[in-house]
């Protein structure tokens, strides 16, 4: 089994679970966190208002967990949820692939895919 | 003068004040948290705008001589009013002009719950001067200033169930066909705390809206802060009972908005009915605006934060109920009850009127910014996605230490 | 009819009815995250049911002619009493009514403290119902009502610290013992800034309880007043030192409880003593509350938030110290201090007398619940483990934007 | 005593007290988060520690006959104002005993904006009762006790631009100075939603201190509420204006700030200033705070919330604006403007003397404060990396349930 | 090194840390996270309660790194923590196994298991 | 290519990030967790203040994924930015490495270090 971890865009999060879902995979997390990268981070004030800085910006990212044949169907359906109309933007975000080597289902202690 | 009525209404200004801040929390915990700044600011920025606008010329619009239809310049800048000159009744003139500039603020504010989460601010700044100067005031004069062609006729608004909330209702449908839907349209309440801290602020405030609507703080007033209270209590738990009734659970944000519904339905009536009216206001009032939404969500118009069932539905049904149930004993006059049908007319005709007029108007100040070059109704759709805080404001609502 | 009598107690009402949001908050911010919308909401739509039981039958009990021990039905709805009646003193009757309106909205309030994170909200609603009727009602009277026996008896309380806090805290014993304790309590306060938003409305709000409890704009209420604002200051201090003291941290939930401490002692004294009186009624609440909720954590029964230390104990100190402490020549009565040792002992008797009947009755109503098909004092333990905010209210009290 | 006054200044001086939480919100909103609940114990707790230094010798010190430069302890305790001792004007003099204390324990509250994150809290307590005795008590005397040699020269400070802003601003550099720049200055602030709460609160609770410092509800005081708000607007307006024209986004901290500079500003003019010179007050706030912030972020003392750049600029402004504007037909007295060029210099004397005065014993007190063992200005690096929440309150600010 | 991770119930948290430490891993971080799976997650309301919608439902991630033998024991400690009673209910949560590298601790550099 | 995932304390966060800019790494994401290790958590109060418990404390989060020869320079940039002056504190964090298998950038769809 594989974990694909994709750093989305906040505002993707809701097509790019409905994309998992219906390319097969119906399990996942996700959280926000702030990332930064091509993309230097969003405008803001400090202070008053009377300056702005650069922080890095808001992200979400998602984690699943799927058998190996799963794979390249979930990373197309997570791009294809999550890139930006016309091309793509900068700050679109990444999929970062690792290999699992068991997943337990608590509620039954059963192993490996037939836990996911 | 009498240092009491003043006292009262310059404490009732106050707190009709505190109603915009209340509203602000109200409608900000009921978006998302990327658009909770500018949705706070869409009603805090017009305490500073319309502020502005009412003592140099609003007030005199509203409230100058003029004609059946609208005031003059004769009051700009409030020239001519001494600190010493005194209204009928005991307060000073100034505090007359106080009291109604409050109302002025938070009516527009209102309106911003059709377009929260895409509306662009600086085009919204302009919307205000020119909203609060063609529609609001002429509106205000018919119903309230002595030449006002409906309060010649008789129109029963105590508080301004018509010239605050049925005005802003129909704003906002104008206002919400003419921004269009959000791209994603349908989301949780993002801060439930506050939207509760929102509808306590302006249960509070609302006791300056409508008991200092007589300026006095005499029996008519101390009427009108009972049944208020009254109908926001009957209007809260009715709604709360539909929602534990078709869901199972008591909407936390429904029974805030019950509490709201009765609010609005109690304002043109709180100087003429009594405690069974207010039940029955109030009561009225926590169904049919449960239903409005419950209808609203199902068609294309986005009025995100349902102004006009709450609002605009509240206050027709508040104008017309204050036309059944109006007690001669209390206000002066008798409503259908009592056997005097007439007033239901003229209450419908004042609703009517005001409908028609600040739909048409309202409509056609929005149309003629929207195509201004550098104004425009709407954000780019980049920033409704990235929302209106980072976008608009420079600013994040949250921020934690480390990550956020 | 006075008017400026009357412009204060519309002020010092709306105070009142601010409280119970700022009660809200205060309890809210107290609890896990998961049941802040739950906190809030006991507090919340206490407002809606109490202020309909009010005006129907709530203030004909407490107030109507009737015995000594409680009121009749002859006011039912208000009946009879028109917006001319005016109360001796100079204020409309109907603001007596709204007045004690609120003080009815806030007293079980406080008792939900003892039950938070657990309690059935549908059983909730008839429980205040109820328990309005046959103990709040009937203490009112007793207490306040000119045939009531302590009242005839010269029980002194001047904003309702036995009827309003020795009152609730007894009642909030009960319903934690029937309730049981929570499967996992002691947990940290979720959201401080809430615990001192309504510490902060309660202070501000407070003065409307007390000062108003005079019923007039004069030199009792100015008085009054004052005091409330020195034993509050004067026990946060006290409560903050010895956390300072003890932990080498200062609490700001402590300060907090202890600022809310010196108001509940306050509450019964305020009409009756000085400056000196209430910084050692101020002080003395702060560590004799402090020690009550140090001894409460260490026993079995779950007050979740020290009702009873904080409310009760704090009531009973201030009943006593009223007696102790009270000056003639500000109150007309004379305490201990001033030689008349008799008063203490009206004061306990009072005390003895509320809290039996409180717990007593409270226990009985809550069996009766507990038992009635369909209602039922406690949550499932799913409901609990999942927070009553989803499972009660079907909401989630934040909400970021993409996770939460 | 005239009852209609009395209601207002008891609602008045209740307004008052609320500003204080208003602040500690505002300023809690612009730390970090993990400073948010020690900022706001630094104006929560001088509720509770000036309370009652005030009704001990705070009061005595301030409005006790005594000399020209300070009053005597004749008033310890209010000894001897009897419950029904009348002021001049119709008010119990106690209720200008309580008035006066809301105005104490806010001025070294807004001080605590200079400190934030860094200062001990220990400390603090101690320096709260040193500072109210001998450099609050000393000023109040000289501006607005009849023998204060201030306000023997005419010095107008209707509501204590001077005594209370100027002071605070003054001693707000010292502290910045004396306890050094913050590890990792220049945050982002952590909860907006707060910022504008507190600016909200404020802005309701300045209608008190404004048009409650005429200590009666008649037309100065009517006059001086319209110009408070025409001023707060005005500068909110400006300095959002500027924000967006500079940065292309309207700050919502910045228009909140603004609000805060024109209240400031208009503070000591409200008595003596009609509507156009409000819009002109506010309006010049707008603009000369704005740029006071934008050159204090260049400079090296760490005032880390901007306390001399709003209140002591905004209060300097309003002072010597009061000597230019002053209307005789509203307070009397004519500005600069109405040709009394005169009164310009009299205003700045006593704005210098106060600056200077200010600077230089809140300097000397935390010299000695840094020194005495045990005491000391700053906290750990350690404790200040943490975030004061937990090293000196022990507490979470937020708490979500199983993780934060 | 393994590295542990656990989807839990929140309210679960509490235990399953004290769970942890008893079966001698003493560290260990965790958050929240929104999650679905065969649970498929709560209802809640929209807009002033109207209408309810099913939301992805909170769940806390704990992340634990510990040596290989102890692998077994805390992946029991966890199942036993974080199941509900009788048995388990659906949505009780996974536990992720996967490998890792190398730890080190930032105070002293150590590498490996001595880190830990 | 490498994951490393740094736990460090909140307050060291920015001069974290700017280490790793620095050290070639311009992405990264970051986010607040609850952890516990040698240190055993902070002082809080519970209820009113009359008693404290321990609580597990704040620390942060920061994910980076390099190709493999960064990693001695990014590990070491981060030990220099998180470890407390005068030879670190308890509590400091940890470092944990382990193998990608593959990165995506869902702008392009580039794999591999291309895409980082
Ligand atoms: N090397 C990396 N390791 C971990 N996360 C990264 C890395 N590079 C980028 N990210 C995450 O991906 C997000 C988008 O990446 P960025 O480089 O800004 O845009 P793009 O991938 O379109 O060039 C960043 O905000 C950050 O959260
Ligand atoms: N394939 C997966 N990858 C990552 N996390 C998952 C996966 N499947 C489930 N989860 C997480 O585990 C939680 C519980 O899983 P769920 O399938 O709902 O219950 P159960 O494991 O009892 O069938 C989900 O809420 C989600 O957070
Ligand atoms: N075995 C582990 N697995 C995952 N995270 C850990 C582990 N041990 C420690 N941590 C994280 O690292 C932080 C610091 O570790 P700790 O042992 O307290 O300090 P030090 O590393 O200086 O001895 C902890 O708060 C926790 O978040």
């Amino acid at each position: 089994m594989i974990k694909i971890e994709a750093i989305v865009r906040p505002e993707r999060i809701n097509s790019v679970t409905a994309a998992l879902e219906q390319a097969g995979c119906g399990g996942f997390h996700y959280q926000n966190v702030t990332g930064q990268g091509t993309q230097r981070g969003v405008e803001v004030f400090t202070g008053r208002g009377a300056q702005m800085v650069r922080a890095a910006g808001s992200k979400t990212l998602v984690v699943t967990v799927v058998p190996d044949d799963l794979k390249d169907a979930v990373v197309e359906a997570i791009i294809g949820a999550a890139r930006s109309p016309d091309g793509g933007r900068i700050g679109d975000g990444k999929i970062i692939i690792s290999r699992v080597e068991d997943v337990i289902r608590v509620r039954t202690g059963e192993h490996g895919e037939a836990a996911i | 003068m009498d240092s009491g009525h003043t006292a009262w209404m310059l404490t009732a200004s106050a707190l009709v004040l505190l109603m915009t801040p209340g509203l602000a929390f109200f409608y900000g915990g009921l978006v998302r948290a990327r658009n909770v700044i500018s949705t706070l600011m869409y009603s805090f920025i017009s305490m500073a705008v319309v502020s502005v606008v009412w003592v140099l010329w609003g007030y005199s619009l509203a409230f100058g001589e003029g004609s059946a239809l609208i005031g003059d310049l004769s009051l700009f800048g409030l020239s001519g009013i001494g600190i010493d000159q005194v209204e009928d009744g005991g307060i000073p003139t100034l505090l007359f002009v106080i009291f109604q500039m409050m109302f002025a603020i938070i009516t527009p504010a209102l309106i911003t719950g059709a377009f929260v989460e895409r509306f662009k601010f600086t085009t919204y700044l302009v919307f205000l001067v020119v909203w609060i100067t063609i529609v609001y005031a002429p509106v205000a004069h018919w119903v309230w200033a002595s030449e006002g062609w409906l309060f010649k006729d008789g129109a029963l608004d105590f508080a301004g169930g018509t010239v605050v909330h049925v005005n802003a209702g129909m704003a906002a449908v104008a206002a919400a066909l003419l921004v269009g839907k959000r791209r994603d349209p349908g989301a949780e309440p993002h801060n439930v705390p506050y939207v509760v801290l929102g509808a306590a602020l302006l249960w509070f405030g609302w006791f300056g809206f409508n008991a200092g609507s007589g300026l006095a703080a005499d029996g008519v007033g101390v009427n009108a802060f009972l049944v208020t209270n009254t109908a926001a209590a009957a209007a809260a738990l009715t709604w709360g009972v539909i929602s534990q009734v078709q869901t199972g659970r008591m909407s936390a944000v429904g029974v805030a908005s019950g509490a709201v519904a009765g609010l609005v339905a109690i304002t043109p009536a709180s100087g003429f009915v009594g405690v069974y009216g207010a039940l029955a206001i109030g009561a009225g009032a926590g169904v049919i605006c449960y239903i409005a939404v419950y209808l609203r969500t199902r068609i294309q118009v986005d009025d995100a934060l349902e102004v006009f069932a709450v609002h605009g539905v509240g206050g027709i049904w508040g104008a017309i109920a204050t036309g059944i149930f109006a007690v001669a004993a209390i206000g002066g006059t008798a409503g259908a009850i009592e056997g005097n049908a007439g007033q239901l007319f003229t209450q419908v005709l004042a609703v009517v009127a005001t409908m028609a007029y600040s739909f048409v108007v309202t409509l056609a100040i929005l149309k003629v910014l929207d195509i201004i070059p550098g104004l425009g109704l709407r954000v780019s759709s980049e920033a409704e996605d990235v929302g209106l805080d980072i976008a608009a404001h420079g600013e994040r609502a949250f921020v934690s230490d480390g990550a956020d």
